[in-house]
């Protein structure tokens, strides 16, 4: 558990390294990987990544989460442009309870981001396995129909890869 | 290449502007959030791609900027969204339903 | 760019004044991090980035969070005393 | 023209950012005003990304990305101040 947070962290720190230096060289590589290692052994015990899966599966069930985000953000902006330019505000905003299956907090974390990012919906508070969503224009009150409109399309992915 | 980034950068400021007008427009604060958070996260992705067709040896720091705003922007509004309804932020007259002030109602009433 | 110059130094100024002017402390605080973004877009425009880092850093992170440490501190002391 | 159209851009951002100062000082509550501080900023990063490509100059995209990390913490601190006092 504790192996796979170390492996996680230097590896996105180096990816992060190389993104700030932008070149390949002897002298930026050791730099990096040593300041990279020491700040990986501050965070070590938290075990932040100890439950992201590594396989195929997982791979996939990321890219699919990736390609459905995207399209869920533009679907979303073109959302609020029709709202923001119709001369009569339309909205019927009401805060409604969903329910998650996720279990660790790196999931949720994503979940609750995905969920604020996507069509007319802002993530208010978290409370033990219910989120408590602000939706723009609410078609349904009750918990199982609001899980259904706004969790459903995410959870399915964010399962395989975070459990 | 250099007349696709320029007009994706155009793209990317138009979005701004129409975030802009939501935050002016929308009636109560919960809108404004969402609005507000929407579009700006939008705009700099779309921004930030043109730039990266006009200068690609900048691609490295603009997809590190990139994700910092997807990683930070729901956070902050998500906090603003939070701290607005525990210190009593009033929503608006047309809203229909409010699960949260229900559940922490719940809460006291049980002991 | 004279004008995109002209437009941000006029939203400086206006902050710095909303910041002089209100009579809310939170929002004096909220507007003095703005002056600081604004000024440190200036700062880049002069050529001169790492002045602008530093204020950007500085004028406009940290500073509101120490002025807001030490808000916290007077209203307590305002409460015992 | 090429150059025109991301001048033009720069001045669009720069009239949001202006329409979002009307709202940061009509606001009629402290939170309105934090959301308004925040769109500014990231508005504010974009254009420091834009005048970096006019100035022709790599380095000023670092001052974006700082001021990405530091105005995430400057909102958080504002938001639990007024939620519970820090």
């Amino acid at each position: 558990m504790k192996m796979k947070t170390a492996l996680i962290s230097v590896v996105l720190g180096l990816l992060f390294w190389f993104g700030l230096n932008g070149r390949l060289e002897t002298g930026v590589l050791i730099s990096g990987i040593v300041v990279v290692a020491i700040a990986a052994a501050f965070h070590v015990k938290d075990a932040v990544f100890g439950d992201v899966k590594f396989s195929p599966r997982a791979f996939i069930a990321f890219i699919a989460w990736l390609v459905v985000f995207v399209g869920e953000l533009i679907k979303s902006n073109i959302d609020v442009m029709l709202r923001v330019i119709s001369p009569k505000v339309r909205i019927n905003p009401a805060i409604v309870e969903v329910k998650t299956k996720l279990k660790t907090p790196l999931g949720r974390l994503a979940l609750a981001n995905s969920i604020t990012l996507t069509p007319g919906t802002l993530t208010t508070d978290i409370k033990g396995d219910s989120l408590f969503i602000h939706w723009i224009d609410a078609s349904s009150t009750d918990v199982e129909g609001a899980t259904k409109a706004i969790v459903a399309k995410f959870e399915k992915q964010l399962e395989v890869v975070f459990g | 290449m250099e007349m696709t980034g320029a007009v994706l950068a155009l793209i990317g400021s138009i979005i701004f502007f129409l975030s802009a007008l939501g935050l002016i427009r929308m009636p109560d604060l919960y809108n404004r959030i969402q609005t507000g958070t929407k579009a700006t996260t939008l705009g700099t992705i779309i921004l930030s791609i043109g730039l990266c067709l006009i200068h690609p040896e900048w691609t490295g720091k603009l997809v590190i900027l990139i994700l910092f705003i997807v990683l930070t922007n729901p956070i902050s509004s998500h906090v603003v969204a939070r701290g607005a309804h525990y210190s009593g932020q009033e929503m608006t007259d047309k809203t229909v339903g409010d699960a949260l002030t229900e559940e922490d109602k719940d809460k006291e009433g049980t002991p | 760019m004279n004008i995109i110059f002209l437009i941000i130094a006029v939203f400086t100024v206006a902050m710095a004044l909303y910041a002089v002017m209100t009579k809310d402390r939170t929002m004096a605080v909220l507007a003095a991090g703005a002056t600081g973004l604004f000024a440190s877009i200036l700062f880049v425009m002069m050529a001169a980035p790492d002045v602008a880092m530093t204020e950007a850093a500085i004028g406009s992170g940290l500073t509101t969070f120490i002025f807001f440490f030490a808000l916290r501190k007077v209203k307590r002391g305002q409460k015992n005393g | 023209m090429a150059d025109q159209i991301l001048m033009v851009a720069v001045l669009i951002s720069l009239l949001s950012i202006g329409v979002i100062l009307i709202r940061f000082i009509l606001g009629p509550s402290v939170l309105d005003r934090v959301v308004a501080f925040d769109t500014a900023g990231i508005i504010a990063i974009s254009v420091i990304v834009l005048l970096a490509h006019m100035l022709e100059r790599f380095i000023y995209v670092d001052v974006a990305l700082v001021y990405g990390l530091l105005s995430f913490i400057g909102v958080l601190v504002v938001a639990r101040y007024h939620e519970r006092g820090l």
